[in-house]
């Protein structure tokens, strides 16, 4: 590869959020359009990673590697395979439609606005694409600025007291992960190269150390329960661009962690650490469905929604086999998608009403129904129906977790009941029952908005239907992944037990 | 008896250079009046005119040891001077709006700038003292300079008392060192505690405690620093910048070069104790800072906490682990030279605009001001991209290559805990609306330090490799 | 031959009694005192080691250390008066405007 | 003997002048203890062969140093300073810090060793007059220290006018 | 994959598409693409169903639908001899609804939803039965799960219809928690979820065990039951029976297509397609046999005492699907898709029969302001009647023969919850048509007991609605004749032609003895007719007085057993109470929340101590230096 792709795709944006800087603060439709066009392009240069990557390696594509800090020999050394290049493409989808949905609900301040969305975009990317770990860490920590801006100033009323939290959660967990880093530096041989320090075996000690120090990083920005809190509020007072981005790439970059360096740097504690972790997410997965009953603010129950289908995540990729790990990362582009395209719709309809109140809503699907339609089909995605994405990701986790543990999946699947429950809910308070006179004579969705939530309907039934577009990526990569978890020595627990 | 010529005094060029502007500017002021206004860019080019010679300089020992131009010292000069140069053209807007006299002004900073550049060279404990207090009294001077100003003086009165208190302890320890060593050189005191196994007695590992005590103070380590809020919020805020980076810095160049050559075979005792006070230092800034409503005396507090930091390379008593602490100084320089300068822009005349209230909305008033704020404020967090990020990595890996792993799960801690006080300036001045009309234009010393600080922020922040280079390449030289 | 220790020994109660001024005392002016007997001590000591160590080094930081002194009284004065001019006192405990 | 009487004559004087003076009500007394209390260490470098010292003990101390005190005071008027407390209120603090410190200071110098032997036995230093010593000393080795204290004094010079001369600032207001 | 075979499913699904999005401009017009879809549907079934007569068993795959490690599944079609069958109920019943629909939904707000709604349903029933395999069985059951709720709440602006079609939507999913558990077992046991490899091994899963909690389970027993729970929410057997008759909230046409013909009878499908795995473990058999026995007799019991004339029909339905449980559990597969066969006629002869009434009552759908609308409505009358006639057994009509064949059968399976079976489902048989007939009495005999302003609206429905009510007429009364018993003459054809797919359980009842069950039965039917007639035509005041002498008795019929109530109170309100008081404010809010905040708050309150010491005072900055240089002083002495 001549071309720095991934360079480009991570700099890009940044640069072209940059260059909004000299547009006058006032020509607010230039600088939408900008951003837009900067996002699109965005779009266009990941094409290339979708039709040049290799299906066929597990190593590393499109790499590049420039010496930064000779020094302390650390890199700058990028590369994706299948296990993230899915989430380099959605991420610039999602923030796309990021920019879209923003396009009238921001009003204030719309220059910085667009410049922190296209400056978290390139950090986001580099987080997917970052081989070292330093550098990883860079973009991990360089995301929270711009987020914490987005929520801090385009935020609804308690905004401030949720972006803090956000930061100083995220930032606590990410510190911690900081010395594990280190420490691995000095025991993986002084270098932050992931695929080195994957090559190195550490003593179960120190494994179990790293392993807990990842753990805060990671697990607060999945969220795992119960460091799950700071969610429910970021997602609340969020502008919608920042939920949908939060929900749809940001809380994926916990479990892409454990992903990316838990699991192949630490097999050992991995290993001894796969019940306390699957524990914790069906925690996940049921406290964050029943809460959902209790909830009387729209984002907050979709936000705690997250927290649910997350704990499948988790559950998926700790299952250690084949189809849960498949089925988890699967699963963060589905949830990216669904979660995502249903703060979409809450931010369009936001947009309208100005109130995020439950019970503010009722019997929208006679005042807008095609966007009932939509939320309709979101809400299906979301609980999982056949022919939507949700469900190829939580049958794969599931049936991934039943293969070695069954209680778990046993208990996971519960989900599944909670989440139709809570879900059918909640659609029936807001479009079902008598019409409130709160939402009589909105306007129905206009063509911007049907735009913005076409792409998301394709990929659901693109990948509800056809599954095996994305699934093909990361077939070998995640058999390679396995293979460095398990040692290649316990790959009976990692099909299913056929009788003869 | 080796005889005194010129050459001896050549390494000393820089150093003689700096009085001679010194003494110059203060000529200058008394007898040619129509030079005033030319004065503070008098002296920064006299300043970039001896940095390029620190630069330049050979390694050498002169002076039977006393005075040491390694590239050690060339780093912590370079610091001096950077902050010297950077409080020149911050002083010279604040000069603008408070109106300070100023031919003693960049006098005393020069010659301030001279003692620090003396006690990075210090290579005996003599020379030292008298490094630390050339550049002690200028300091005390600096600070009580506003003499209208009840709190400026306030201030001297509280800096000078302690700072007295603390050089007799200081002296107090050296002079049992001498006793117990027979020389004052430090290079000598190792070799001779080295050679006789003085290394287990207890008379010097408590003189060390002194004259580690006399250090804390300089650097502000708790339970030291009660001078440093106080002093901090009473100087003239140019002053108050001044003295977190350049004076602090020279504190640490000869804290890590007496415990470092004098002392390496202590370093078991000394690191544990420092580890001790840094962890409390961290506490004490990090915490009293999330209580304050004056955003000088959360600097001052912060800078208690980065001495807490800062120390986190000593301790580790490895090449690495100064190097670090060397970097991370000069990073913080920039941050905070930075954010002070902001503090220097949005003051006026009659009213400092110190508190946080008054950066409420700044955003939106001056959204330039407000972003380079947000930009030191989240370096001073220690978040990347920024320079602080990568200053403070590099502190907590040293730290953990030498072992201390719980002072460094500590110290990120407190790290995050600090997040909660930067991030409220960017609260104030991003997420409020603005209450009253802040009225300051930039002239050009401020825009240069504003841009200069910008320039070693995220400059340091993506490319930190040259600096890292530089550090980690003074102290294997050495 | 009066052993190095007696002299320490007084050097030590010199410092401590610098210290005991130094701390307790509220006129800055006594302070001042108190700073220069800590320092007397400490010249004590430099110079009975050496006497005792055969070196001159001792006798020239003492010498240094006076001319600090001097110094620091001048600049300490001119603080002191500053201060008197600004607040009338001279009492150490009447400073406390800077705080929390 | 009489070297030991000596010493404990001084001893005790400097210690109760110095007692004296950290405790008087009057700080006219204070001072004039201090006074005593120099010339009495100016006698012991005497007697520790330290001439030179002893001359800028004198001189510089109590003939210079003190005087400005002296003045000083004088300056600040003392009006009701014999009916104020002399202590702050956190002395016991103080007198408790004071107390542990000598008693530390004092407990480390069994362990106490004398270092290296310079190259100044004291026959060389009498074959020369130990002033001269001290100059040799200082004018070579000690050189570069030397020229620092110079410029302390200078900075001393300067600070001392800046601080205590009363001056119209540049905008004209008398200050 | 022949053209015809795609055409079935996609053919509706193509209609869903396209009268979803432009459906809104069609406005009145938005019938005719479901219509025609479906009759072509039809149409391609038939032929479907001649391909299988003549031997074609298709098993294709269409696409590799999930990949990853050994999970392989496709998108494929199986079409069998129960496939074939399934079809051709599926879709004629689903063509007549249609038709029907015109006219029911005349004039309806969301016309163009209501029929794109059906497209939905069609097409996802299809894809159910078509699958080759489990996960595509899973879809469809999940699909039509979907097309359930949209239609229950098609009035959505009605509280009750939206909380129905939820109560439906999740109960179904708490079936289907036991049915994707099943799917993994299966996978887990076989490696493969498709059919034929699945049923072919089937054999060695015997004697294996599957360990969960510690606890050991016989595998194929495990994997029945767990199937069987999907089985229970879809066909609302106990104790997932309770959305079904909440279901009726739903407009009418669908009752009688989803909730009486098809989707309900989805479990029966599903049993009888893994008859393999079922016929391994006798403790699922029988638990299926006694689930469907109790379900039976309970819905029975219930249906005696409603008002609502589609809850009435809806607890018949109860009751019927649970025969087709019995058959299934007593291995009779045949018998009990014979039943499932005819019962769609007839059931959905039923429901629409109500349907025309409920629309000359201008949506009035209770028994109490009926009566004597056997003048106005002939047709419906008639229809009406032998729908009726069908459901109680009565000789000759299509309900006697499927019946029968499982009261039978039960009697006389090895099975040992066999006779239990036959005793409840003879004594149901008396119950049905005890209810069934005072059903119809109350409806069409007597004096009308409504408005006088609906009394001036009564009128016969238009013929897009009785012509369906006719064809289906024709069904109730002939879908029996394809399975007469041997001992009547016939030849079982149904059972042979079903027997490849669902085998055929060798029973040797004597003549006598079928004859004289056969007899019991018909009695019991004659026998329930005969009551109704004399309770309600004869004795109207009747019913009045035995409702007041056992008050409990009726009440607790009323309200069904309590059973609803008995779920809130212990299962929906404990979750909702449990979330919002013990969750969301004590667990999130007073735990986490309060470590999370008070960290924060301990930490202020802290530096507000520490603060204090910075109080201004020199002297106590200089004591604590002075203390502290002590301090470093002895610590390092001390080393």
């Amino acid at each position: 590869m001549s071309i720095p792709i991934l360079s480009t795709l991570i700099f890009f944006p940044v640069a072209g959020g940059l260059s909004l800087l000299m547009v006058d603060r006032n020509k607010t439709h230039l600088i939408r359009m900008m951003a837009l066009i900067i996002g699109l392009m965005e779009m266009l240069i990941s094409l290339p990673l979708f039709f040049l990557f290799d299906k066929t390696t597990p190593r590393m594509q499109f790499t590049e590697l420039t010496p930064w800090i000779p020094a302390l020999n650390i890199n700058y050394s990028l590369g994706i395979d299948g296990i993230s290049i899915l989430f380099i493409l959605l991420t610039g989808l999602v923030t796309v439609l990021s920019i879209l949905v923003s396009w009238e609900a921001i009003q204030d301040k719309v220059k910085e606005f667009f410049i922190a969305l296209l400056v978290l975009e390139g950090m986001i990317i580099g987080v997917f694409c970052a081989l070292d770990f330093f550098l990883f860490y860079i973009f991990w920590e360089a995301m929270l600025i711009p987020m914490f801006l987005i929520i801090g100033i385009w935020g609804g009323p308690k905004r401030i007291y949720a972006t803090v939290k956000f930061f100083l959660y995220t930032l606590v967990g990410s510190l911690l992960m900081l010395v594990g880093i280190i420490t691995l530096y000095y025991h993986g041989g002084q270098t932050f190269d992931i695929r080195e320090l994957a090559r190195h075996t550490y003593s179960p000690g120190l494994q179990m150390l790293l392993f807990w120090a990842m753990f805060a990083a990671f697990a607060v920005k999945v969220p795992m329960w119960p460091v799950h809190t700071w969610l429910p509020d970021a997602h609340t007072e969020a502008p919608a661009a920042g939920s949908v981005i939060l929900a749809a790439v940001l809380i994926k970059m916990g479990a892409y962690g454990f992903l990316r360096f838990s699991m192949p740097i630490l097999p050992d504690a991995t290993r001894a650490m796969m019940i306390p972790m699957i524990v914790l997410s069906l925690i996940a997965i049921v406290y964050g469905a029943v809460i959902c009953l209790a909830q009387t603010d729209l984002k907050r129950l979709i936000a705690y929604s997250s927290v649910s289908h997350m704990g499948f995540i988790t559950l998926g990729l700790y299952g250690l086999n084949t189809q849960g790990v498949e089925g988890g990362i699967l699963q963060m582009i589905n949830h990216g998608i669904v979660t995502g395209a249903l703060f979409l719709c809450i931010g369009m309809i936001y947009e309208r009403t100005h109130t995020r109140v439950i019970a503010d809503y009722g019997g929208l699907a006679s005042t807008m129904p095609l966007f009932a339609g939509f939320f309709m089909l979101f809400t299906m995605a979301a609980v999982g129906l056949p022919a939507t994405n949700g469900f190829i990701g939580e049958f794969l986790i599931l049936l991934g977790s039943f293969i070695n543990r069954p209680w778990a999946a046993f208990f996971a699947a519960t989900g599944l009941v909670l989440g139709a429950w809570y879900m059918l809910w909640l659609f029936q308070r807001i479009f079902f029952n008598p019409v409130n006179s709160k939402v009589v004579g909105l306007a129905e969705l206009n063509l911007r908005e049907i735009v913005i939530l076409l792409p998301m309907v394709a990929l659901v039934f693109w990948i509800g239907l056809y599954p095996d577009s994305l699934l093909s990526f990361m077939h070998v990569s995640v058999a390679h992944l396995l293979d460095q978890v398990h040692g290649g020595a316990d790959a009976v627990s990692r099909v299913a037990v056929v009788l003869p | 008896m080796n005889m005194i010529n010129w050459a001896t005094f050549e390494p000393l060029l820089p150093e003689m250079l700096l009085v001679c502007i010194g003494l110059a500017l203060i000529c200058l002021d008394l007898f040619v009046e129509k030079t005033r206004e030319l004065l503070p860019w008098l002296t920064v080019l006299g300043c970039v005119t001896v940095l390029g010679m620190v630069i330049g300089e050979r390694n050498v020992t002169a002076f039977g040891g006393m005075f040491l131009t390694d590239a050690y010292a060339v780093f912590f000069k370079v610091i001096s001077l950077l902050s010297v140069i950077m409080a020149t053209l911050m002083g010279e807007h604040y000069r603008r709006v408070h109106g300070l006299r100023h031919g003693e002004y960049y006098a005393l900073m020069v010659f301030a700038a001279t003692g620090m550049m003396v006690m990075a060279s210090a290579g005996d404990l003599m020379v030292l003292y008298l490094g630390l207090e050339l550049m002690a009294l200028s300091v005390y001077c600096l600070v009580g300079m506003n003499k209208g100003e009840g709190r400026s003086t306030e201030a001297a009165i509280k800096y000078f008392l302690m700072g007295v208190f603390a050089s007799a302890i200081l002296l107090y320890g050296m002079s049992l060192v001498y006793g117990l060593t027979g020389s004052t050189t430090i290079s000598e005191i190792a070799r001779y505690t080295a050679a006789t196994g003085l290394t287990e007695n207890p008379a010097l590992l408590a003189a060390l405690g002194l004259i580690i005590a006399g250090f804390c103070f300089k650097v502000a380590v708790a339970p030291f620093h009660f001078w440093t809020p106080d002093v901090y919020e009473g100087a003239p805020t140019v002053i108050t910048a001044f003295m977190s980076v350049g004076p602090k810095a020279a504190g640490f160049a000869v804290f890590g070069r007496v415990l470092l050559s004098g002392f390496p075979e202590l370093q078991p005792h000394w690191g544990s104790l420092l580890a001790t006070l840094a962890l409390l230092t961290m506490a004490v800034g990090n915490l009293t800072a999330l209580v304050q409503t004056s955003i000088k005396r959360m600097l001052a507090y912060s800078a208690i906490a980065h001495a807490g930091y800062s120390l986190l390379g000593v301790l580790a008593g490895t090449a690495d682990g100064l190097s670090a602490t060397m970097s991370y100084l000069l990073i913080y320089g920039f941050m905070n030279m930075g954010a002070f300068a902001i503090l220097v822009l949005l003051s006026s005349r009659g009213a400092h605009h110190e508190s946080l209230d008054d950066y409420r909305g700044l955003a939106k008033s001056h959204p330039l001001a407000a972003a380079l704020m947000l930009v030191f404020m989240f370096s001073l967090t220690g978040i990347p991209p920024t320079a602080g990020f990568i200053g403070k990595f590099y502190l907590l890996r040293a730290a953990l290559g030498a072992g201390y792993t719980w002072t460094v799960i500590g110290a990120v801690i407190f790290s995050a805990i600090s997040a909660y006080f930067y991030l409220r300036v960017v609260r104030y001045m991003y997420m409020s609306e603005p209450e009253g009309e802040l009225d300051f234009s930039y002239t050009p010393g401020i825009s240069a330090v504003l841009g200069l600080a910008l320039l070693g922020v995220v400059g340091l922040g993506l490319l930190p490799g040259t600096i890292i280079g530089w550090a980690a390449s003074a102290l294997l030289g050495q | 031959m009066i052993p190095l220790s007696w002299y320490m020994a007084l050097a030590a109660i010199l410092f401590s009694i610098g210290v005991y001024g130094f701390l307790t005392r509220r006129n800055i002016i006594i302070m001042f005192l108190s700073a220069e007997l800590m320092l007397n001590g400490v010249n004590l000591n430099l110079v009975a080691m050496s006497y005792y160590l055969e070196s001159m080094r001792g006798q020239v930081f003492t010498f240094f250390i006076i001319t600090v002194a001097a110094a620091e009284a001048a600049i300490g004065l001119g603080i002191a008066i500053c201060l008197y001019r600004n607040r009338q006192t001279v009492y150490v405990d009447e400073v406390n405007q800077l705080k929390g | 003997m009489l070297m030991l009487l000596f010493f404990c004559y001084c001893a005790v004087v400097i210690t109760g002048t110095g007692l004296l003076a950290v405790t008087l009500k009057n700080p006219v007394h204070s001072v004039l203890m201090v006074l005593i209390l120099f010339f009495h260490v100016a006698m012991l470098y005497l007697s520790l062969g330290a001439e030179f010292l002893a001359a800028v003990q004198i001189i510089v101390y109590a003939g210079a140093i003190l005087v400005l005190y002296l003045f000083v005071l004088f300056l600040v008027s003392l009006r009701d300073e014999v009916k104020m407390p002399r202590f702050v209120s956190s002395a016991w603090l103080g007198r408790l810090i004071a107390g542990g410190m000598v008693a530390c200071l004092l407990y480390i110098l069994p362990v106490f060793t004398t270092g290296a032997k310079g190259d100044w036995p004291a026959q060389r230093v009498q074959a020369i007059t130990p002033t001269r010593a001290l100059a040799t000393e200082m004018y070579s080795a000690s050189v570069l220290p030397f020229e620092i204290a110079g410029l302390i004094l200078l900075v001393a010079v300067i600070g001392g006018l800046l601080l205590a001369r009363r001056e119209k600032d540049v905008h004209g207001d008398v200050k | 994959m022949p053209t015809y075979l795609l055409l079935i499913p996609f053919l509706p699904l193509a209609s869903f598409v396209i009268t979803l999005l432009f459906g809104r401009k069609m406005g009145t017009r938005s019938h005719w693409l479901p219509i025609i879809t479906v009759l072509i549907s039809f149409i391609c079934a038939l032929k479907a169903f001649t391909e299988v007569l003549a031997g074609n068993i298709v098993n294709q795959d269409l696409y590799t639908w999930i990949s990853s490690g050994n999970l392989h599944v496709s998108v494929g079609f199986l079409v069998d001899q129960l496939t074939a069958v399934m079809l051709i109920v599926v879709t004629s019943i689903s063509s007549l609804v249609h038709i029907y629909s015109v006219g029911y939904m005349k004039g309806e707000d969301g016309y163009y939803r209501f029929f794109s709604y059906l497209s939905l349903f069609t097409f996802s029933m299809l894809m159910l039965v078509l699958g080759n395999n489990f996960l595509q069985l899973f879809f469809g059951w999940e699909a039509v799960g979907l097309s359930s709720y949209l239609l229950i709440g098609f009035y959505y602006e009605k509280v009750s219809a939206a909380d129905a079609g939820k109560k439906a939507f999740i109960v179904n999913r708490i079936g289907d928690f036991g049915f994707i558990l099943g799917l993994f077992l299966v996978f887990v046991t076989f490696g493969t979820l498709h059919y034929e490899p699945v049923f072919a091994n089937a054999e060695q899963a015997v004697g294996q065990t599957f360990s969960i909690f510690g606890m050991h389970f016989d595998l194929p027993t495990a994997i029945a039951l767990l199937l069987m729970c999907g089985a229970l929410g879809k066909s609302a057997q106990i104790p997932l029976h309770v959305w079904l008759p909440d279901a009726m909230e739903g407009p009418t046409p669908v009752s009688a297509l989803i909730h009486a013909a098809t989707m309900v009878t989805a479990g029966v499908f599903l049993i009888a397609r893994c008859n393999p795995l079922f016929e391994l473990s006798a403790v699922a058999m029988n638990t299926v046999t006694i689930i469907g026995a109790i379900t039976c007799l309970f819905a029975a019991t219930i249906a005696l005492v409603q008002t609502d004339i589609k809850r009435v029909v809806a607890y018949s339905t109860l009751s019927q699907l649970a025969y087709m449980f019995v058959a299934c559990g007593v291995g009779a597969y045949s018998a009990g898709i014979f039943h499932l066969f005819t019962h769609a006629f007839f059931k959905a002869l039923l429901f629409l029969g109500c349907g025309s009434i409920i629309l000359a009552m201008h949506h009035e759908q209770e028994v109490g302001f009926m009566g004597g609308l056997k003048k106005y409505m002939p047709v419906t009358y008639i229809t009406f009647l032998i729908a009726t006639l069908s459901i109680s057994g009565v000789p000759g009509l299509a309900g006697f023969y499927s019946k029968d064949e499982i009261l039978a059968m039960a009697f006389a399976s090895p099975v040992a919850a066999g006779k239990f079976a036959w005793f409840i489902g003879t004594l149901v048989a008396f119950l049905t048509a005890f209810y069934s007939f005072r059903l119809f009495f109350l409806i069409f005999h007597g004096q009308f007991r409504g408005t006088r302003e609906q009394k001036q609206h009564l009128q016969e429905s238009p013929a897009v609605v009785t012509v369906p009510l006719m064809l289906l007429a024709v069904g109730a009364v002939g879908a029996g004749w394809f399975g007469v018993p041997e001992i009547l003459g016939g030849d079982n054809h149904w059972a042979h032609f079903l027997a490849p797919v669902l085998g055929h359980p060798e029973v040797h009842l004597g003549y006598i003895t079928e004859s004289l069950l056969m007899s019991v039965s018909v009695l019991a039917g004659v026998g329930g007719i005969l009551l109704a007639w004399y309770m309600y035509i004869d004795q109207p005041a009747l019913p009045g007085e035995l409702a007041a002498r056992f008050p409990r008795a009726y009440r607790i019929l009323r309200n069904k057993y309590y059973v609803d109530e008995f779920y809130i109170r212990f299962l929906v309100e404990p979750g909702k109470t449990f979330s919002s008081r013990v969750l969301d404010r004590i667990v999130d809010t007073n735990v986490i929340e309060l470590a999370v905040n008070g960290v924060p708050r301990l930490i202020g309150a802290l530096a507000a101590r520490i603060r204090r010491l910075q109080d201004g005072q020199l002297p106590h900055y200089l004591t604590w230096m002075g203390g502290s240089a002590l301090f470093l002083f002895v610590w390092m002495f001390t080393r």
